[in-house]
């Protein structure tokens, strides 16, 4: 345990679930080597076991453990305390934008669903039999399709927008940024039922490149590029087909 | 696919507008000199074509610019939907085309 | 206590590669089944195919063929592999890759014409791994993941399983019983067929890489109903996890193999490279050698602050080391670790079982109507698993156990009984912390994690495996004696703390006991007292069950059904 | 403000959009004044003179600053939306400000 309050961290963890809830102080002894989700565990084994938290890989790959620290969406096990913490003190809390199940836990169910309205799984055409298909590397679609594609769908990015906050329909950075990665890839045959969705009353329009995704996208993507990148083909996509009206 | 025609709307009046409003800048700038009289700005503008259309075309972009950006303002920072915005998104472009254009004959119509 | 019943034709459990290929399968085979899957954490968010990094082993590139990668994978386990199912894997595996890549959507690195490309993976003769960068997890699990959520496939996200039920006469499995982790509220799920893919995970040592919520469940209800478990003593250690303190989750998870590769040392707590006195190689000797190599340096003593020794790049470049190794360098650096400069402290750490339950090569078990495929199931890596050959072993079987389960549900128009009994003994059972007086389960899993490490590690022998056996006996006890103080049954994850400290202990003890009924030194199992291979045409490999509370042990011949010791399939060997 | 706010590029984001409600609001009072013209060169002189007024100046040099930023802004996300990717949106998003800080500072410098 820790000597002194010094060495102690004060951490205000929010408590309660989808009813409402408040926050509630905790002295955790400070580490060398700790994560904020090491601050947490440390809460839930040695000073209140009801604390409830998600994570699984503890590595950043899972994206199963995002709260807002001091406000700011992280992925907790990847963010050291000496990062964030200020004059020794630390406020954690279930993501935004998601509906809470309790304490630090929340319902990640409408992220993925706006990820599946955004038509965002692949479609192809060839089978198993088949040898896999010869795609250059270097080819800018394919680096397009790449830019976007290590995505864990930790959420962070659609906790940081504020267009989710006012308009509970958009699709979101995340579901919008696998769209585009889905849009770029030469093997995939929905591309225009994609961009039907995502050019619809809830797609990529509604972004007014807040940036937020992109800043704290602990895997460096950038979703706003990519909305870019949606927002113009969605546009050539409308001309071609008033064209293609008016030329019959 | 109302949202990617008001998009699409909005960007092409900011793109007609930008070098409407770099000549309107420049001219300011350039003509204040410590003041500006009646006298001086309708001198320059009334009976002439150019400016005519430049504000007109100024006017009519705005209104349709001004009118989407206060529909999305409306919507995601006071909630509204429905008729309610259309109809308060219609009257903002509506009330701005009549008085930009009022405007514009004042000062580029001969009295 | 009340539970609500639900039926489906397919139960899958978990959501790793096996658990998912099963659901895809399983719907593509009979789009009108009702495919139901159950899963601890969040679908494809849990468990370890995400935690994927090096790649996945197929022989797709020229000049590489099937028989090719079956000889490595029997050599690689010391020729104790089930022959049917490796060959079935490696077989399959190129199949797999190509629905992965085609049908699903997966993108693997490419070479500059097109052509996917191969990397070369420890123990292996020729390149064959295909991979995304150094997170081919994340691209197949999210892939898999997107297609699960597209098709018609009920989810029972953070629910977790924690009975096996049979029918009244114990000949057929009739459903599961699950703990609904948001509610806490249970529920038993009535089905046709059940595919348990949970997962395995050696999360009982001190130092471990699997995800947090594998904690061995699925074979410790394997284990309840009698079933047998082969291979158990084969734990496969990974050389390099990081050390970084007791008290953070950090400390275990993988530093890449491929540190060694491109040249790094391994220091002792004095600075000193010892890997030269062990092996050849050096530090780029073999996983085993390696880690037994680090063990043996920790029990001398000559250790880091934190116990273990150190990894050091920094000869090859700062800048080199950042450029090669970006996501290894970041992670290290987002923990307040320098590894592209400075040096890293290390740690052998348990990454993966071999052992499982046992099955034929569809996946079959001995009680109808449950399947298993993934970690779960033994036998096709028999004594050692390669590197690359675990994610191709959980998507090959699982996709095989959709394809059957379907067949099988598609048949079959009732639902069996299940044995009620059971389920309200269960149920109890897992209501036990909520009885008992408050205790210090924290104490109960440091101890569990020193025991296993400790006495049933990486270097073993008779004597310390059976301390750690008494241990264990008197650690199952203590957690019996041991409560919450709580009664709040939402999202209470120390309940399932507890409930995790209850399969890691049942499986500890069987790991104990093959490991002690082992008398010989193979791939991951390594007795100091018994340090010969034994004759490889001798090759048995063990089978461990509970029968009435008692633990069994027997051993089986290894049968060399396509090649035998000493043979080849490949010409020129 | 949350802290999720804190970062530049919401900032700019803001800055647009207050900008541009900011010359919603103003336009129309803009045009109320030309079209007094309407009525004769006095009545639009009379407004003039009164914008000699010291205050009436400072708040005429907010306007057009208010045009230059979202002006520039716009310009900043016209090209976001439809040039390639930059990785410079920070420095552009102050480029943006400080050219709008200048030309508004230009025009007042010639008003007085
Ligand atoms: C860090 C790391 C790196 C690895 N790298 C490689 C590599 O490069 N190449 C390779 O081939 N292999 C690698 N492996 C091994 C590989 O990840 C596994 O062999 C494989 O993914 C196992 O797949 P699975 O589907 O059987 O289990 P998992 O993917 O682990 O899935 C198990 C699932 O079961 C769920 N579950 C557990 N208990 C319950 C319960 N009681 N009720 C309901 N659900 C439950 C879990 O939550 C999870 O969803 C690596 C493993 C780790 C940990
Ligand atoms: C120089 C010409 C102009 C350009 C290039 C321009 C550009 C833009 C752009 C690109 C947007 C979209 C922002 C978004 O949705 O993310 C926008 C919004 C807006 N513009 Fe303009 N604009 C110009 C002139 C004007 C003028 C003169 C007005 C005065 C009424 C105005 C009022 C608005 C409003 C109210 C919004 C909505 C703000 C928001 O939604 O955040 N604009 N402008
Ligand atoms: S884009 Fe980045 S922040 Fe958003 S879900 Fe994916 S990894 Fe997380
Ligand atoms: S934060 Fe939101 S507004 Fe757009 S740029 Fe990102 S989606
Ligand atoms: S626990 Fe997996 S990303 Fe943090």
């Amino acid at each position: 345990m820790a000597d002194s309050v010094e060495d102690s961290i004060t951490v205000s963890v929010w408590r309660g679930g989808a009813r409402g809830g408040d926050f509630q102080d905790f002295q955790v002894p400070q580490q060398p080597s700790q994560t904020i989700l090491d601050v947490i565990t440390w809460i839930q084994r040695h000073l209140d076991a009801s604390l409830s938290y998600r994570f699984a890989c503890r590595v950043g790959m899972c994206g199963s453990c995002a709260m807002m620290v001091n406000g700011i969406p992280r992925w907790t096990c990847r963010t050291h305390v000496n990062k964030v913490m200020v004059d020794n003190r630390l406020t954690i809390e279930p993501l935004r934008n998601l509906p809470v199940i309790k304490d630090l836990a929340c319902d990640m169910g409408e992220f993925f669903e706006k990820w599946r309205q955004a038509e965002g799984h692949f479609q192809g055409s060839s089978s198993r039999d088949e040898t896999v298909a010869a795609i250059s590397p270097k080819s800018s679609q394919r680096q397009a399709a790449n830019a976007a594609i290590e995505c864990i769908n930790c959420a962070i990015c659609y906790a940081s927008c504020d267009v989710v906050t006012w308009n509970r329909d958009y699709l979101g950075p995340a579901a919008l940024n696998r769209a585009w990665s889905l849009q770029n890839d030469q093997r995939d045959c929905a591309r225009d039922e994609r961009l039907k969705v995502v050019a619809s009353d809830a797609g990529c329009h509604q972004c007014h490149s807040q940036q937020g995704c992109s800043t704290y996208c602990p895997n460096e993507l950038n979703p706003t590029a990519s909305i870019a990148g949606l927002k113009r083909m969605s546009v050539h996509w409308f001309m071609d087909q008033k064209n293609r009206q008016r030329h019959g | 696919m109302v949202e990617l025609r008001l998009y699409m709307a909005q960007r092409a009046t900011a793109a007609i507008m930008a070098p409407l409003v770099l000549l309107h800048l420049g001219v300011m700038i350039y003509a204040i000199q410590g003041g500006l009289s009646a006298d001086e700005i309708l001198a320059r503008t009334r009976g002439s074509l150019f400016w005519g259309g430049t504000y007109g075309l100024f006017v009519i972009a705005v209104s349709v610019h001004a009118a989407i950006g206060l529909r999305n303002i409306l919507r995601e920072w006071f909630r509204l939907r429905g008729p309610v915005l259309s109809v308060l998104c219609w009257l903002c472009g509506a009330g701005l085309l009549v008085a930009g254009l009022r405007a514009v004959v004042a000062v580029v119509g001969t009295p | 206590m009340e539970y609500q019943t639900l039926k489906t034709d397919v139960l899958i459990l978990g959501s790793g590669g096996a658990g998912l290929f099963a659901a895809l399968h399983a719907c593509r085979a009979n789009p009108e089944l009702d495919v139901t899957i159950a899963v601890k954490g969040l679908l494809g968010k849990c468990g370890c195919t995400r935690m994927v990094q090096g790649g996945y082993n197929v022989a797709l590139s020229p000049g590489d063929s099937i028989e090719r990668h079956f000889m490595d994978t029997i050599i690689g386990g010391k020729w104790l592999p089930d022959q049917a199912m490796a060959m079935r894997l490696c077989e399959t595996a190129v199949i797999r890759v190509q629905e992965l890549e085609n049908e699903l959507g997966c993108f693997f690195d490419r070479n500059e014409d097109g052509s996917l490309h191969h990397k070369a993976f420890a123990g292996q003769t020729f390149d064959r791994t295909v991979h995304k960068g150094d997170l081919t997890g994340i691209e197949i699990i999210s892939r898999l993941m997107e297609q699960v959520r597209a098709q018609r496939v009920q989810l029972m996200e953070e629910h977790r399983a924690i009975a096996l039920v049979p029918s009244r006469d114990g000949d057929a499995l009739a459903g599961v019983l699950m703990i609904d982790m948001r509610s806490g509220e249970f529920r038993l799920v009535q089905a046709k067929t059940v595919l348990m893919a949970t997962g395995g995970g050696p999360t009982m040592y001190r130092y471990h890489t699997p995800s947090g919520d594998k904690s061995m469940d699925g074979l410790a209800m394997a284990l309840r109903l009698g079933l047998g478990l082969r291979d158990m003593e084969m734990v496969q250690f990974h050389p390099t996890g990081l050390l970084a303190g007791r008290d953070t989750r950090m400390t275990g998870t993988v530093l890449e193999e491929g540190l060694r590769g491109a040249g790094g040392f391994l220091l002792d707590g004095n600075g000193e490279r010892f890997m030269k006195s062990y092996d050849d190689d050096a530090e780029r000797a073999t996983r085993d050698i390696v880690s037994r190599a680090i063990y043996a340096e920790m029990r001398e003593g000559r250790t880091t602050p934190n116990g273990g020794v150190y990894i050091a790049m920094s000869h090859l470049g700062a800048d080199v080391v950042a450029q090669k190794f970006p996501g290894m360098v970041k992670r290290c650096a987002d923990c307040g670790f320098d590894l592209a400069g400075g040096r890293v402290e290390v740690v052998p750490t348990a990454h993966y079982l071999m052992g499982g339950v046992v099955v034929t090569p569809d996946t079959r078990t001995s009680l109808a109507g449950l399947f298993v495929a993934g970690e779960d199931a033994g036998g096709a890596h028999g004594a050692n698993r390669l590197g690359g050959n675990g994610v191709a072993n959980s998507t090959v079987f699982g996709g095989i156990a959709g394809d059957e389960m379907a067949a099988q549900a598609s048949l079959q128009n009732f639902w069996i009984d299940p044995d009620t009994s059971l389920i309200e003994a269960a149920i109890e059972q897992t209501m036990t912390p909520y009885l008992q007086a408050v205790g210090d389960i924290n104490s109960i899993r440091d101890r569990l994690l020193d025991v296993m490490w400790d006495g049933v590690g990486v270097l073993r022998d008779a004597n310390g495996i059976r301390q750690a056996q008494t241990e264990l006996a008197s650690l199952k006890t203590e957690l019996m004696a041991t409560g919450l103080g709580d009664d709040n049954r939402v999202f209470n994850l120390s309940w399932h703390d507890w409930l995790n400290l209850q399969s890691l202990i049942e499986v500890s003890e069987i790991i104990a006991a093959a490991a002690l009924s082992r008398e010989n030194s193979r791939g991951a199992h390594y007795r100091e007292d018994y340090p010969e291979a034994g004759g490889l045409d001798e090759s048995y490999f063990t089978i461990a069950r509970v029968d009435r509370e008692a633990l069994q042990v027997e051993r089986q011949p290894v049968e060399f059904s396509i090649v035998k010791p000493g043979e080849s399939l490949l010409e020129n060997d | 403000m949350k802290a999720h706010r804190k970062q530049p590029l919401y900032f700019a984001f803001l800055l647009h959009r207050l900008s541009g409600l900011g010359m919603a609001f103003f336009l129309p009072f803009h045009f109320y004044v030309l079209g007094l013209a309407l009525e004769g060169n006095a009545a639009l002189d009379r407004f003039l003179h009164w914008s000699e007024l010291p205050l009436v100046k400072f708040a005429e040099f907010g306007l057009v600053f208010l045009l230059a930023l979202h002006f520039f802004g716009g310009l900043r996300l016209l090209a976001l939306e439809n040039l390639p990717w930059s990785k410079r949106q920070k420095n552009y998003a102050a480029v943006a400000l400080a050219a709008a800080f200048f030309v508004a500072c230009g025009y007042l410098l010639r008003a007085i």
